[in-house]
């Protein structure tokens, strides 16, 4: 079985979530959708730690993952603010950012 | 079962079929997950990708990691997500037509593009036509040897990644902690209030949701003595969710009075 | 003793000072101020008491590691050069702050501020001129602008933030010229030897023609903006136009300075044959500043923007003195540039003096001064002919030598140069007609003369205006021998009477 | 040579006074007139004890020199302060104290109701001190400084009453068409010490006999054009008309005695150039001659009596300048005249202020008329300087013009008769329009307005006319006597060879007296016989209406230099704010426009922003995908 394989389904699922990231609108499915990127580059360094025969892979994989929970701890966080004080979840409707 | 998908991985046939039966899954689950209306569903999707991942960790010598996305991924973080939709409404789906001009186009273009350049890099690759294989690595253990790694090369990124998952906690606790302007206003106080605002309709208080034979729930308004539906007795956070449930049913004017006449 | 450590620090423990002083207190921190920079030039004085006239290597020198992964160092040294040239900026400092005692009002920030800006500004005037490691003369170099910055933005009068924003973008634009070069030196010592920015270091290194053109241009390009050579000019009018009087003096006066210093300096010294190979266009450059200067001069009306287009001027005929490679070119280069830092200061205070007394800076605004304000007309004419250059003026020995210089080795030059000296008497005598002689126009009558503390402020100045003049000899002294000796290091001696051809 | 330590009082003195009354101001408007004039007698008293200590030695011993101070060294550019006095300057020395002393004494008169006077006598002793300087210093350098100072100190006295715009703007047109003089000798200088290593007059004359003609053209020109300047000579002569701006002394002392001759002084100073430089030498004589001529043409037709004088002076000097270009045979000569002219020119000019003083301050002679019998002495004392400028014998002007006019016809060829003629014509002229002065002035009827009140002038005023007016009669006979001058001056210049003598003295002076005479029965005829007409009369020839006007110099001038200068300083003033800061202002705004432009992107939507850092990605993958090819 060619351990390619499972670097182009890496590079797939990459892009359905930076798809994903682009036209969702509701912010805990784009935070899902970044989760998915996250996921799938992981995928690619189990992939490549399996290609080269040691396990340095999969423990950058591994701090990919705790620091995918910090981020997740936070920008959850973050929604929960901004849907208290916009009663909305639509990341739309966060556009302060503007000219 | 982990012993057994490691006996499955080991072998390349029955890897492959793992890999042609899951994989084609994920990408569907995932595709998925950008059309579903629902949030809600997409969480689910989003697990099912998270799953199937974590097999094909097991799959590739990675039984540690595959065990770590089950439990912190589709266990913890999954929940987490589930809890914070529970938080901003379950039920609200969301519009799927895009609002800012062009950009679906533009991103489905770039999508292809990026897939697209990134398969034909990959194919273009050397990489992984003749795999290793981590057997030797994990000969003491993939635990052990991720350990050993963790704790030699890598202690120093170790350390700072559980400073920044403290701080990270710390961090979501700061934010979520909602900070009061004002001390917290008394019972008397509130009273007080009560009765020296402009009309004395308040002055006893809120009105309570309806309280009806058939239906008995925080979500109906009180109808008042004309029969109409008294808006300030449902919670302000049920209609900002839009969770109302229409009291007309129970009006006056709508319920049968017959009985009474006859006396 | 660490000369030219202490004479850095002295301001900043000045600032210091006044930064601790309570508020409200705006004369003390003035007093302050004043006393800080008064001890300063005594320190400097007794400094250049010491220096050895007939030793052409740097003096004082002071060397302590920095960064020593990249070869920093926090080196310090002076030559004949720079210490006439940091005597003048010490000079000057007291007497902008005497000068301008009032100046500070008016502006966003406070008092206090305005003094420990000019404070801040001292030690970097003094370290520009006495680094010699040439990451520290960058480092010091942008960050004078800081001080300039906030000085004329935050003091300046008229459209002063734009000014201000003028002035920092064009520097920096030199300044990123320059780290440019200064990166690709210090790589290349890399190299040859051992990363360093030491200056006599580099000034060893060997390099292709090619790279060493480029390389002299990003310094030159730096230094003709600072200088400024035409056309890299447009900002200074602006700038002195926005800024106060004591601003003015310090940005034409030494700022601008560190331009043609710098070309000695930097461009001289690493990059001879670069040198020789510009030397044709920029002497154009500088004829061309010269006489366009004045003519601009000529042709304006607000009197401030007048001054900067004079300085645009003489900054022609300073640039024309360093790269005419003749020992008379070269030291009446360096006298130049101490001159007229005196005379611009001398014509930019009084004319503050007349434009704040009289709330205008229109020439024509003014006019009878000198029946009403008889002093501060006499001291106006007395700048103004060491502008133009009055034989008994200071300013005259350098102009004069500069030319002597230019004509040995370029007579064209020279002889365009001079038509100068015709111009510099319509651009001074044009202002001098209008706003001192003449009848009193309607709003002069009751101007005030000077007072005593602008007298005081105003005297040196003039007094060393008048007594260069006529005896130069303790600056010449100093100079000379690093003209010989920099003249001699790029190949050149002065060139031998000609006889004419016979 | 010898040295001698106390030349240095000679300058330090009036300039100590200038000093003293500039600094202490109105604290010595009581005495500062009297320290003033103190000051200068008694420089002319240092140079008079000078002068009897050089009749006291040798004629090789007489030069002496004292070294102040090293004032400039920078390599082989090495220009001490230092002054020398020889037979050539202790003339002008003696010159510029005395009549300077004279005109003090006149000005405390003069201008005793000037709010000012104190200011005036500063600048005086200012002017004094300069010009000692000028003709002291023992290089051109140090000669430069003096020449630019004095040019300070007649801007600054031309400008005396600059509250009045034409007389400001009359002192301003002095300084800067002096700077393009000034310019000349700065050129000389330069090319002096490119060609020769040295500026010092004894160091240029040693190194006169190793230096090409051209060069020594090239110098010799150069200082041409000095002297044109300071001495109002074609073509920088426009100035002096409008030099009367000033107070009446300072027209006598600086634009007629003194000041105006230093160019005469500096072709004869360097009198080893320009007889080594032959072309230098014509186009002297040919500044000289047209100078003569233009002046007196011009002094014709002015009715304002300083400008009448202005011109004569102008003119006066042409004849100096002349003689000076005719080589060894004429500079004795021109140095004559020089001395003379100075004499009786002030006296005029003292003459004029005078009268000026008498008729509240009116100018217009037209407005004169027999004023002789009000102002007996100032008629007398000026008519004495007039009958010197005539060169009637036995007055001063009869030996210094006629040698001039004699040296000329016999400096050989055509070039001799030409000029010659040209000098005669102008003796001519002179006689003319001097005596159309007088009889304006002192004789026929009455013009004046009703307010004036002709008065004679105080004491203090006349003693000077008098004194300046007895020189004007003895000073030729005395300077001519056995060669007196000529001798003196000799060491100084290379001995000549005789030309061949074309006319003799005699033939000379009848041909001279016979132009004067006619001149004087013209100027009878067109104003003695007639009415003179108070309003400048307007229906005049065309060449009237031209001498008027200075000849059109100013108008060429304005047309030539001053119309296109405007144009080009707006120009470029434009140029410089649309097209150069334009450039800079225009980066500024393409940055300002893309930044602007690119702004749109930013439209606060994360999703869009997503989507760019999405595109980024593409880019960056196609680029490793082209790279990888």
């Amino acid at each position: 079985m060619n351990a390619a394989n499972y670097l182009y389904l890496s590079a797939l699922l990459f892009t359905i979530g930076a798809v994903g990231v682009v036209i969702r609108r509701n912010a805990i499915v784009v935070f899902m959708c970044i989760e998915l990127m996250l996921n799938a580059a992981n995928l690619s360094f189990v992939t490549f730690s399996r290609i080269n025969g040691d396990l340095n892979g999969q423990v950058i994989a591994f701090f990919t993952m705790v620091v995918a929970a910090c981020e997740v701890v936070v920008g959850l966080a973050i929604i929960v603010t901004i849907y208290r004080s916009r009663r909305s979840a639509s990341i739309d409707d966060a556009s302060l950012l503007k000219r | 079962m982990i012993d057994l998908a490691i006996q499955v991985g080991q072998t390349a046939k029955p890897e492959a079929t793992l890999f042609w039966i899951l994989a084609p899954l994920s990408v569907a689950a995932a595709l998925g997950m950008l059309l579903v209306k629902k949030a809600v569903h997409s969480a689910i999707l989003m697990a099912f990708v998270m799953i199937a991942l974590a097999v094909f960790y097991i799959a590739q010598g990675a039984p540690f990691l595959g065990i770590v996305q089950i439990v912190v991924y589709t266990g913890a973080v999954m929940m987490l997500f589930l809890f914070i939709l529970m938080l901003v409404g379950v039920d609200s789906s969301d519009s799927l037509t895009e609002t800012i001009k062009g950009l679906r186009p533009t991103a489905i273009t770039a999508a292809v593009g990026f897939g697209g350049l990134m398969i034909s890099l990959l194919g273009r690759a050397t990489l992984g036509r003749n795999a290793v294989g981590v057997e030797a690595a994990n000969a003491e253990g993939n635990v052990q040897g991720i350990a050993s790694l963790l704790f030699s090369t890598y202690v120093w990124p170790f350390e700072v990644v559980s400073a920044l998952l403290i701080t990270a906690a710390l961090g979501s606790m700061v934010l979520a902690h909602h900070h009061r302007i004002q001390t917290r206003p008394t019972q008397r106080e509130l009273s007080i209030q009560r009765f020296r605002s402009g009309s004395l309709a308040n002055a006893a208080g809120l009105p309570a949701p309806g309280v009806f034979a058939r239906h008995n729930a925080v979500d109906v308004p009180a109808l008042l003595p004309d029969g109409t539906a008294a808006a300030a007795s449902i919670n302000a956070s049920l209609k900002a969710r839009g969770d109302v449930l229409n009291s007309s049913a129970f009006e006056l004017g709508n319920i049968d009075t017959s009985v009474e006449e006859e006396k | 003793m660490n000369w030219l450590t202490l004479l850095m620090v002295l301001p900043l423990i000045g600032s210091a000072v006044v930064v601790a002083l309570p508020k409200g207190k705006d004369k003390l921190v003035k007093q302050v101020a004043l006393g800080s920079t008064l001890i300063v030039l005594g320190a400097t004085v007794a400094m250049a008491v010491g220096f050895q006239r007939d030793n052409v290597d740097l003096q004082y020198v002071e060397k302590y590691a920095w960064i020593p992964s990249f070869g920093i160092n926090y080196a310090l040294g002076v030559d004949g050069l720079a210490l006439i040239l940091i005597l003048m900026s010490t000079i000057l400092a007291p007497v902008v702050v005497l000068a301008g005692w009032n100046e500070c009002q008016g502006g966003r920030w406070s008092v206090k501020v305005f003094y420990i800006l000019i404070l801040v500004l001292e030690t970097m005037m003094i370290g520009v001129f006495a680094a010699t490691d040439v990451f520290l003369f960058y480092v010091i170099f942008e960050a004078m602008l800081i001080p300039v910055y906030f000085l004329i933005g935050g003091y300046g009068t008229g459209e002063r933030s734009a000014a201000a924003v003028k002035f920092l973008i064009y520097s920096l634009f030199g300044g990123l010229m320059m780290l440019g070069s200064i990166i690709a030196l210090y790589v290349m010592s890399g190299a040859q030897g051992g990363h360093t920015f030491d200056l006599a270091a580099l000034s060893q290194l060997k390099m292709s023609s090619m790279t060493q053109n480029l390389l002299f241009l990003g310094f030159f390009i730096a230094f003709a903006i600072k200088a400024p050579l035409w056309p890299l000019h447009t900002w200074l009018p602006d700038a002195a136009d926005s800024a106060t009087p004591g601003t003015s003096v310090l940005l034409l006066g030494v700022l601008d300075k560190v331009g043609t210093f710098g070309m000695i300096r930097y461009c001289l010294t690493l990059f001879p044959d670069a040198s020789k190979t510009f030397t044709p266009a920029i002497l154009v450059l500088a004829v061309i500043s010269i006489i366009y200067g004045a003519i601009l001069a000529i042709g304006q009306r607000d009197l401030k923007r007048l001054i900067a287009f004079t300085s645009i001027s003489h900054f022609g005929f300073i640039t024309l003195g360093i790269f005419a490679m003749t020992s008379q070119g070269y030291s009446g280069a360096a006298l130049y540039m101490f001159n007229h830092g005196f005379s611009t200061a001398a014509l930019f205070l009084v004319g503050g003096w007349m434009i704040s007394r009289r709330g205008s800076s229109t020439i024509s605004d003014f006019g009878g001064l000198q029946r009403i304000t008889p002093v501060m007309a006499w001291m106006f004419f007395l700048a103004g002919m060491s502008s133009l250059a009055l034989p008994g003026m200071s300013s005259f020995v350098s102009e004069f030598l500069v030319l002597v210089g230019t004509f040995n080795r370029y007579p064209a030059h020279a002889i365009i140069a001079t038509f100068g000296i015709v111009l510099a008497a319509l651009y001074i005598l044009i202002p001098v007609q209008k706003a001192l002689h003449g009848p009193t126009t309607p709003g002069n009558e009751n101007l005030s003369d000077l007072n005593l503390r602008e007298k005081i402020a105003i005297a040196p100045v003039i007094a060393i205006i008048l007594a260069l003049g006529f005896y130069p000899a303790p600056l010449l002294n100093v100079i000379n021998p690093a003209a010989t000796h920099v003249i001699g290091q790029l190949g050149f001696s002065d060139p031998a009477p000609t006889s004419g051809g016979k | 040579m010898m040295t001698s330590t106390t030349l240095v009082y000679l300058i330090a003195l009036p300039l100590a006074g200038s000093a003293i009354l500039l600094l202490a101001g109105r604290r010595s408007d009581k005495w500062g007139h009297l320290l003033a004039t103190g000051l200068s007698a008694s420089s002319f008293f240092v140079g008079l004890y000078q002068l009897s200590l050089m009749l006291g030695r040798s004629n090789s011993e007489r030069p002496i020199t004292q070294k102040l101070f090293e004032w400039i060294s920078v390599g082989t550019f090495k220009i001490d302060a230092s002054l020398m006095l020889d037979q050539l300057s202790i003339c002008f020395v003696l010159l510029i104290t005395g009549v300077g002393t004279l005109i003090h004494i006149y000005s405390i008169s003069y201008m005793s109701h000037d709010a000012d006077r104190r200011r005036f006598f500063a600048f005086l002793n200012l002017f004094i001190a300069a010009m000692l300087l000028l003709v002291l210093g023992d290089s051109y350098l140090n000669l430069y400084v003096g020449w630019e100072g004095v040019g300070l100190a007649s801007y600054l006295l031309i400008g005396f009453w600059n509250q009045k715009p034409a007389y400001a703007t009359a002192s301003k047109k002095a300084f800067v068409m002096n700077r393009v003089g000034d310019m000349g000798l700065s050129f000389a200088i330069m090319i002096a010490f490119a060609t020769m290593g040295t500026v010092s007059f004894s160091g240029v004359k040693a190194a006169v006999d190793h230096t090409s003609t051209a060069a020594l053209t090239s110098i010799g020109i150069m200082l041409l054009v000095a002297a044109t300047g300071k001495s109002a000579q074609f073509p920088l002569q426009a100035w002096l008309g409008d030099a009367m701006a000033g107070p009446t002394p300072v027209s006598a002392l600086i634009h007629a005695a003194t000041m105006v001759t230093a160019g005469v002084y500096l072709i004869t100073r360097s009198n080893f150039i320009f007889d080594a430089a032959p072309t230098a030498q014509l186009l002297v004589v040919i500044v000289g001659a047209i100078t003569l001529m233009f002046g007196a043409l011009i002094g014709t037709a002015k009715d304002d009596i300083k400008k009448a004088l202005a011109a004569s002076t102008m003119s006066q000097i042409g004849y100096m300048i002349l003689g000076a270009g005719l080589g060894p045979v004429g500079y004795a000569f021109a140095i004559m005249h020089l001395l003379t002219h100075g004499f009786f020119k002030a006296g005029m000019f003292l003459g004029a202020g005078s009268v000026m003083h008498g008729m509240n301050d009116e100018v217009n002679m037209r407005k004169y008329g027999a004023l002789r019998k009000f102002m007996p002495i100032t008629f007398a004392t000026f008519g004495l300087g007039y009958l010197a400028i005539l060169g009637v014998p036995p007055f001063a002007g009869f030996y210094s013009k006629d040698m001039i006019i004699e040296t000329a016809f016999n400096s050989g060829g055509a070039k001799g008769i030409i000029l010659g003629c040209v000098t005669l014509l102008g003796a001519g002229i002179t006689a003319f329009y001097m005596t159309r002065v007088m009889i304006l002035t002192f004789t026929g009827k009455s013009r004046w307005d009703d307010e004036a009140h002709p008065h004679e002038s105080p004491w203090l005023m006349w003693l000077p006319m008098a004194i300046l007016a007895i020189g004007s009669v003895t000073s030729g006979y005395l300077l001519s006597h056995g060669d007196a001058l000529v001798n003196w001056l000799s060491p100084l210049f290379e001995n000549h060879a005789e030309h061949a003598e074309l006319l003799s003295p005699l033939v000379v002076s009848g041909l001279a007296l016979a132009m004067v005479a006619i001149g004087i029965a013209i100027a009878f005829i067109k104003y003695s016989r007639n009415e003179v007409a108070a309003v400048a009369p307007t229906d005049v020839s065309i060449f009237t209406t031209i001498a008027r006007q200075d000849l059109l110099q100013d108008r060429f001038n304005e047309a030539v230099f001053m119309a296109p200068g405007k144009v080009l300083t707006a120009v470029l003033v434009k140029t410089d704010e649309a097209v150069i800061d334009g450039a800079v202002r225009g980066a500024g705004r393409i940055a300002l426009g893309s930044g602007s432009a690119l702004r749109g992107v930013q439209t606060g939507f994360v999703r869009s922003y997503a989507a760019l850092i999405l595109l980024g990605a593409v880019a960056l993958v196609a680029a490793i995908w082209v790279v990888t090819q």
